[in-house]
């Protein structure tokens, strides 16, 4: 069972999270073109190592939030500043 | 609410009471409980002065707990939590403040005893060890599957916790603690807030 | 025998119960099932991969195509990935016409593999049960069965005593949580010999003359003229493979991977809609065989079948988390014990015994990435989700066509990676989320 | 061989006042209180426990503990029980596996006479013609299964788990592993310490040496006087992420095996080391045990191992054996040393008893061949941990490389030494633990909001200066001369193994999957190592070129019922639910909830609501409640339609599309004041639909003020339907002017309903009669539902349950999402393109929507078959014509009791959308019949007079 840093509760078992997989902005709808908006929707980097994502402390404090983490060793680096109002999201 | 009809908990199956015992398991359903969102280091939560994982005994019997960031649950006896929740009225205007009254949503559990630690962690996966959850601590958790919020308020040195959970869940999270406890002699205590 | 040994002129040693008694009388070794032979600098395609996918597709271009200059690279052993980590389950009930059209392809080259190969892959055509605990999953069964069936593939909607006939260790009474209200019954859908299936293609394509290199790691795919930096990307082609062996040249490259598939196609500059997700599985210690068909509960997230070993086979969803790291989790065990136990009461005392993960691409749609990417000589045979292995020789047959005549064949036009430029994604969600 | 119990031993562990009688193989015997279930038997002179899984060669004690691969046992309902370490206990009824037709007489034995054809991956090679026998050898192959018997009545027994958070585990209890909790302990921290054994003490249990003894006494007695909880016949089976331990205790007073998970702050790896078998000829016949069983059989229960033994040694505990042996009279013919480059080269006898050793040349009489030929590291844990051990070839065994800091081996593990140097070793193993675990746990503290205010700062992570343990040189010892049982789960031969890699599987992973070796109950505890080197020899490379497998959890097997442990299932009920019950509801599952699906006749309830009023419990519709100035904009962000403009007291419909442009959810959502709004959902999309919000206000727009708070259970919500709905709930309203005028279709009122004040009342409806949708405070929630109960009395009020409202939404053409779209339905296909305002600046989905409108979409469209009899099967296809083509499906069919036929909901292709078009349905019985896609979605009350009335 991963630990997972919740800048909020501190440390937390991964199962009182939910992932929100890989943390990229939103195009502006109003311009994005159609390659762009679905590279949004369904392209992802899909990297084996440092990745930035999102989790939502579902169990615990309720808040959306991203940080770094390491896919191959699972290893969390650069979580937000508790109380960040974007949850460190992109 | 003067003439309104008696409060119904979501406890709805009968038990066998005992009046004391080393663990002792307590509907308290029926308690004023409310929600009070601001900001986090506002004048609000100023005034409460419960920052998320701590409580506060605001007194006349009621307890503000730090429940998440920005976010706290006023519960008591209704008088009391009613001068808690008017105090915050005339704090700094600009602030966005909002309270409601939670009473239905939630069904509360208390459970103490020297064992609830051991029933607790039987149920749930935090550290309930004096240093990660000391008396007056508030948190969030999965209980037996439900998310519940919970906080320590030691009964006279004896280890005591109140349990939140959504109030459709109340009567299966009752029965699932009343299994949790039965290794260590569990009584349920008749029910009152 | 079907192809094998045509192209270099020389037949395997065939396989048989008489050549088992003769070789066991005269204390014979069976000699080596593929070569081993050094790396050359130039092929007419390299296969990255060499899982059933990748041995597959090798193995149909040189049978059905002539294509023998082939080397199929694997950075560790053959069948090391997702081969031989799956739970070894076939079957074509799928939910889409596409999707039943191309399973049921699968199966009829699964059905013929022993005879086609001559290595007994043990296909067990021993039915599968999908159960159904909720009025909505039921409603999906009768879809998927009537889909099914205007393909012409044996699949319909039983009920609790039927599914008590076919398995009586299942729990079918009016049960409290997860009572179970019907299954779709495929008859056709079985367990196959996973490592045979790996072992049967490497040794077939060894006789026709493509090459298997173990321990060959591909550091980078060489291109030219795209888009991107050092030509790679979009209106580029391929020109060529590094590996920690040395370059090898080649016009084609299919990337044949699973677990790896975004990083192998980011070397030649094409982003793909995956990412990478442990799948967890494990199995009990033997005990008598009591459970004669594959059970399989969408609800609770758990396939079950028991080997001839007499072991119960168990897997489950991918993990929710997206990784490269394989080394399992407690709470997998758990959960699984837990829902095996819901439907299956019986075997509290059944012991588990080891549990291990590989990985999974997964897709938007639950639906493969097959056939050409806008690299020219790039393509791609990825994105298989949790169904890679009941879909690898079919897949190996429609890529070796797509190779040999460059055209997308008809079965996988639905599978393109443009799909998802144009917003056309595959209907397999619904009911391929826990699809085993 | 012949074993016996021999006179009192001073470090046995047998009560010998405590007689228990049991069954085996259908025989009484008898044994005592302290020995495993194979000393009893042992000691009553049984020497085959089983059959081997292949050739079914009869199998003696080869190890006598739990790893022992020839003692799995059926004991009641429990199979593969480990004779040699289970207790005994009274009235046991234990049976041998894996023989037919007796243990005695098992006929495929015979299969050994074929053993050079049955060679490993035989079937792999036969068995393909003809085609169609194959599905017959595959149910004889499958008769040979290995393995007890499950009786599938066996109940699912109380296994409750347990969390824990020590600061140390230590995971076995020598003397290296006692020491370190014990020092552990003492600097402070919480340990627990894991013993798989029943008793701590590791090796020293089984040791005759007064040192060995004196040693134990002194553990044991510091043990007692500790703070270390300790658990015996329990073990550490897996080490996850972040020290996640997976604990089973078989010993639990009220549980039949407990599974604790425990995040440990350090794990001490103090295992110790596994005897390994010696590979030669007739290596597993029924006398040939490992000089570790002989000890074991003499020390602890007291029984007399054979008459005349052969003892291969080559280390001290070999040594230690022959002394053993020698001390409690068995003759000892000779001692082969293999420390001297001696070999043992065959063991020969009967098909159940050792006569001879050969070994340099020479035949030895005697029924007993005690083996010590040296260890495996069971490095399990460190694996786990990520670990890759490594090979030292003069010490004849694998060492840990570079665990992460929070794993700490010592023990065997770590290396070799006298009992002092282990203990010291253990002693420092124990301080750094305590010291990292200090560190860890100030640094958990200080993150965590709830916990106690650290002070100070976190200490340094402590160096490791522990005085490294030696290693022992060890002769490399795997096979013999000749060729012999590598794998005695599988019945796997070191020729096998030859074989398979001549033949290309000449990997460790291939050579396991292609003969099975290292599969099978053992796990590769007594086998991996001689796999490995038979391997290394067939490839002519070390062991460590070759290299190892990966250990892969659990190091123990535990119970499907340990790991499942109660299963917890939450459900919920709303809090009219008693009444639901007492009045003979017939309840359907949705999500977690338990709700009314009918009270006998759903049918005569459409009737009911159609001509009278009925009742209906929806609370588990999702409600949130919303404050806040801000939440116009947060509405138009979420759904399709535009929302700036919504009055204080009215509601409005809406749908929300995900960013794909597929339809995630619908609801009604009313302005109840100024900045207050309560937004429903569908009740299985409350959850997400919550999340979906929280995640728009906290990531994408976190300077709007809108608070969102979770209500659904908050309030009991119960739809008054029917005719005469606005009579009933006049009846027991105050405070609303009921009347259309005063409170028109699509309003929303707080009102006081049977005393009860602050229900929220709105008039919306799925069921397209005059509704009153009443959100009544939980707590009087059945008060509010039996006062319009009895106060409908002379209406003819009745209940109504779920299967009602879908019929009678069905009748009105609502679709439900997830029901009538699937997960590629974009908006418009629902026929509410109308509500998707693309002029709005931004919405969910917006993009996707807008280039939809020019796509050419699959429709929802309302169907009616040609004949109002038949009612297709939900999931029917809609073909064209007479072929396959599949052109759509029903997505919802009923018998509608309103208009007395059947009437549909479906998705069909664009070109059949339009009303009045035929269609060809396709009935799961193969029949096709003609169906009309209608004009409107409403089958009843197009217009939708019923409901504004």
């Amino acid at each position: 069972m991963l630990l997972v840093p919740c800048p909020n509760c501190g440390p937390r078992n991964s199962a009182d999270l939910r992932y929100g997989g890989e943390s990229h902005a939103r195009p502006d709808p109003a311009t994005a073109t159609p390659q762009q908006w679905r590279g949004y929707l369904y392209l992802r980097d899909n990297p084996a190592g440092w990745l930035r994502e999102n989790w939502y402390c579902r169990s615990g404090c309720r808040r959306w939030f991203a940080l770094e983490r390491n896919t191959a060793t699972n290893e969390f680096r650069n979580p937000p500043a508790p109380g960040d109002k974007r949850g460190g999201k992109a | 609410m003067a003439e309104s009809p008696a409060f119904e908990s979501p406890v709805v199956r009968s038990y066998e009471f005992s009046s004391g015992g080393p663990l002792m398991l307590t509907d308290a359903s029926p308690t004023t409980k409310w929600l009070v969102r601001g900001e986090v280091g506002g004048a609000a939560a100023e005034r409460l002065d419960a920052p998320f994982g701590s409580s506060r005994d605001a007194g006349g019997g009621a307890l503000v707990l730090g429940s998440r960031p920005g976010e706290w649950i006023v519960l008591g006896p209704a008088d009391a939590v009613a001068s808690v929740v008017a105090g915050l009225d005339g704090l700094d205007s600009s602030e966005f403040l909002t309270a409601l009254d939670w009473t239905h949503g939630r069904a509360l559990f208390l459970v103490t005893g020297t064992d609830a630690p051991r029933m607790l962690e039987k149920v749930c996966s935090l550290d309930w060890s004096d240093a990660m959850t000391p008396d007056g601590a508030v948190a969030s958790a999965s209980v037996a599957k439900v998310t519940c919020d919970i906080a320590r308020h030691d009964d006279d040195g004896t280890p005591a916790y109140m349990i939140f959970c959504d109030r459709s869940f109340g009567q299966y999270l009752f029965d699932a603690l009343i299994d949790a406890g039965n290794e260590f002699g569990l009584s349920v205590g008749p029910a009152g807030p | 025998m079907t192809g094998i040994g045509r192209r270099l002129g020389r037949r395997p040693p065939k396989y048989s119960a008489a050549a088992l008694v003769w070789r066991g009388m005269r204390g014979d070794y069976w000699p080596r099932i593929w070569r081993d032979t050094e790396l050359k600098r130039s092929y007419d395609a390299v296969v990255i991969g060499g899982g059933v996918h990748g041995l597959a597709t090798a193995y149909y271009l040189a049978r059905n195509h002539g294509i023998t200059n082939v080397a199929v690279v694997d950075k560790a052993y053959l069948g090391s990935g997702a081969s031989g980590r799956n739970t070894a389950i076939v079957r074509a009930n799928y939910l889409t016409p596409e999707g039943v059209a191309f399973y049921d392809r699968s199966l009829q080259l699964y059905n013929s593999m022993a005879l086609d190969l001559n290595i007994n892959v043990m296909m067990s055509e021993r039915g599968h049960l999908t159960l159904a605990h909720t009025d909505a999953a039921l409603r999906t069964m009768n879809w998927r069965a009537e889909v099914n069936k205007l393909q012409g593939v044996n699949s319909s909607v039983i009920g609790p005593d039927e599914i008590k006939k076919i398995a009586p260790a299942l729990d079918t009474s009016d049960h409290p949580r997860y009572p179970i209200l019907g299954a779709l019954h495929h008859p056709p859908g079985g367990v196959v010999r996973h490592d045979a299936v790996v072992w049967g293609y490497a040794r077939a394509a060894d006789y026709m003359g493509v090459e298997m290199h173990q321990k060959t790691e591909v550091l980078d795919i060489l291109c030219e003229g795209g888009d991107g930096p050092d030509g790679k990307g979009p209106g580029g082609k391929v020109v060529g493979v590094r590996t920690n062996r040395g370059d090898i040249s080649t016009p084609v490259v299919v990337n044949c991977t699973a677990g790896w598939a975004g990083l192998i196609s980011a070397m030649a500059g094409v982003r793909l809609p995956i990412t990478t997700h442990p799948l967890q599985a494990a199995v009990t210690e033997p005990v008598k065989v009591f459970l004669p068909t594959v059970v399989v509960s969408g609800s609770l997230h758990v396939y079950i079948s028991q080997t001839d070993r007499g072991e119960l086979v168990f897997g489950a969803a991918v993990d929710a988390v997206a990784n490269y790291s394989i080394r399992g989790s407690l709470e997998f065990t758990e959960e699984l014990a837990g829902h095996v136990l819901e439907l299956m009461p019986g075997i509290s005392r059944m012991r588990l015994l080891r549990q291990w993960s590989g990985l999974c691409d997964m897709t938007p749609d639950y639906s493969p990435v097959m056939g050409f990417t806008p690299v020219d000589g790039f393509l791609v045979d990825v994105g298989w989700g949790t169904y890679g292995f009941k879909a690898a020789p079919v897949s190996g047959e429609q890529m070796a066509e797509a190779v040999a005549t460059g055209r997308t064949p008809k079965l996988i036009a639905p599978f393109a990676l443009s799909r998802f430029d144009s917003g056309e994604l595959v209907g397999e969600k619904g009911a391929a989320s826990v699809g085993h | 061989m012949t074993m016996s119990r021999l006179g009192a031993q001073p470090t046995e562990v047998i009560d010998r006042t405590a007689k228990l009688r049991f069954r085996w193989n259908g025989k009484r015997f008898d044994g005592f209180e302290g020995d495993t279930i194979a000393s009893a038997l042992a000691a009553a002179g049984e020497h085959v426990f089983s059959r081997s899984m292949k050739y079914h060669r009869p199998r003696g004690i080869l190890t006598a503990d739990y790893w022992d691969p020839n003692l799995l046992v059926q004991v009641g309902d429990d199979p593969n029980v480990r004779a040699g370490h289970r207790l005994l206990e009274a009235g046991m009824d234990v049976r041998p596996q894996n023989v037919w037709p007796s243990l005695h007489r098992d006929i495929k034995a015979a299969n050994g006479l074929f053993g050079r054809f049955l060679t490993a991956g035989f079937y792999y090679k036969t068995f393909m013609r003809p085609a169609w026998l194959w599905p017959t050898y595959e149910r004889v192959l499958a008769t040979f299964a290995p393995g007890g018997k499950i009786d599938l009545d066996t109940p699912h027994r109380y296994h409750d788990k347990r969390y824990m958070h020590p600061d140390v585990v230590v995971a076995g209890a020598g003397p290296a592993g006692i020491e370190a909790a014990l020092a552990a302990a003492a600097a402070g921290a919480r340990v627990l310490l894991v013993e798989h054994e029943h008793a701590v003490g590791g090796h020293l249990r089984y040791s005759s040496s007064d040192s060995a003894r004196a040693a134990l006494a002194e553990l044991r007695a510091a043990l007692d006087a500790s703070d270390v909880e300790v658990l015996t016949n329990s073990t550490v089976t897996g080490r996850y992420e972040d020290n996640w331990l997976g604990i089973v205790q078989r010993n639990h007073p009220i549980a039949v095996e407990r599974l604790i998970k425990a995040r440990a702050k350090v794990l001490v790896a103090a295992p110790g080391l596994i005897e390994r078998p010696y590979v030669f000829s007739g290596n597993d016949r029924p006398g040939v045990i490992t000089s570790g069983a002989a000890r074991r059989l003499i020390n602890l229960w007291g029984v007399k191992p054979g008459e005349r033994a052969v003892v291969f040694t080559a280390n001290s505990d070999g040594d230690a054996a022959a002394a053993d042996l020698d001390r409690v009279g068995v003759e000892i013919a000779a001692i082969i040393d293999g420390r001297d480059q001696k070999r043992v080269s065959s063991a020969e006898g009967s098909s159940r008893a050792l006569q001879a050793v050969v070994a340099g040349g020479n035949r030895i009489e005697a029924d007993l061949l005690v083996v010590a030929a040296g260890w495996t590291a069971p490095t399990s844990l460190l694996n786990m941990a990520g670990d890759r051990p490594v090979h030292d070839p003069a010490a004849a065994r694998f060492f840990p490389s570079d665990p992460p800091g929070n794993v700490l081996a010592t023990g065997g593990l770590a290396g070799d030494g006298r009992i002092d140097e282990l203990r010291a070793h253990g002693a420092a193993t124990g301080r750094l633990a305590a010291q990292r675990a200090a560190a860890v746990a100030h640094r958990l503290q200080a993150l965590t909001a709830r916990a106690r205010p650290v002070e100070g700062n976190e200490p340094a992570w402590a160096p490791d200066e522990r005085t490294p343990l030696g290693r022992d040189p060890h002769p490399e010892l795997y096979r013999s001369d000749t060729h012999g049982m590598v794998d005695l789960s599988e019945d796997v031969g070191s020729k096998d193994l030859v074989a398979a890699a001549r033949e290309g599987y000449d990997s460790v992973e291939l050579a396991k999957r292609y003969t099975t070796a290292t599969m099978g109950p053992s796990q590769g505890k007594l086998e991996t190592v001689n796999t490995v080197a038979a391997i290394a020899e067939a490839r002519g490379e070390t062991i460590a070129q070759v290299g190892t497998t990966v250990w892969r959890p659990p190091y123990a097997p535990l119970t499907l019922g340990a790991l499942a442990g109660r299963v917890f299932e939450p459900v919920r009920v709303s809090s009219i639910h008693p009444w639901h019950e007492a009045n003979g509801v017939s309840t359907i599952l949705a999500g977690q909830w338990i709700r009314p699906d009918h009270y006998g006749d759903p049918a005569a309830e459409v009737r009911n609501v159609r001509t009278n009023v009925g009742l209906i419990d929806v609370t588990p519709l999702g409600k949130l409640d919303l404050r806040g100035p801000d939440i116009p904009k947060l509405l138009n962000l979420l759904y399709t339609n535009k929302w700036s403009k919504l009055p204080v007291g009215k509601v409005r419909y809406g749908m929300m599309c995900a960013e794909d442009g597929v339809v995630l959810d619908d609801g009604v959502t009313g302005r109840l004041a100024e900045d207050h709004y309560l937004m429903t959902t569908t009740s299985s999309g409350a959850g997400s639909v919550w999340e979906w919000v929280e995640n728009w206000l906290q990531t994408e727009r976190p300077d709007w003020k809108v608070h969102v708070t979770p209500v659904t259970t908050a309030y009991v919500s119960i739809n008054v339907a029917g005719p005469k709905a606005r009579e009933l709930v006049g009846r027991v309203t105050e405070g609303v002017d009921l009347s259309p005028e005063a409170f028109p279709y699509m309003e929303v009122r707080l009102a006081t309903v049977a005393g009860v004040a602050g229900c929220f009342m709105w008039r919306i409806g799925f069921t397209g009669e005059l509704s009153f949708e009443i959100h009544a405070p939980s707590g009087h929630g059945l008060h509010v539902w039996e006062a319009l109960m009895d106060a409908g009395q002379d209406l003819g009020v009745g209940p109504f349950g779920l299967e009602g409202q879908r019929i009678m939404r069905l009748e009105k053409g609502h679709f439900i999402v997830g029901q009538d779209t699937d997960g590629l339905t974009l908006g418009p296909s629902t026929g509410l393109g109308p509500l998707i305002k693309l002029d709005k600046d931004d919405f969910a989905g917006k993009p996707e929507l807008a280039w939809a409108a020019d796509r050419s979409l699959p429709m929802i469209v309302a169907i009616q078959t040609d004949d109002p009899n038949v009612v297709p099967e939900e999931a029917a296809q809609i073909v064209r014509g007479n072929t396959n083509e599949i052109l759509g499906r029903i997505t919802s069919a009923r018998m509608s009791p309103t208009l007395g036929r059947s009437i549909c909901l479906g998705q069909v292709e664009p070109e059949l959308a339009a009303g009045g078009t035929k269609v060809t349905v396709l009935l799961a019985s193969g029949e096709r019949i003609s169906a009309t896609v209608m004009d409107h979605h409403a089958h009843f009350d197009p217009a939708g007079e019923r409901l504004r009335g």
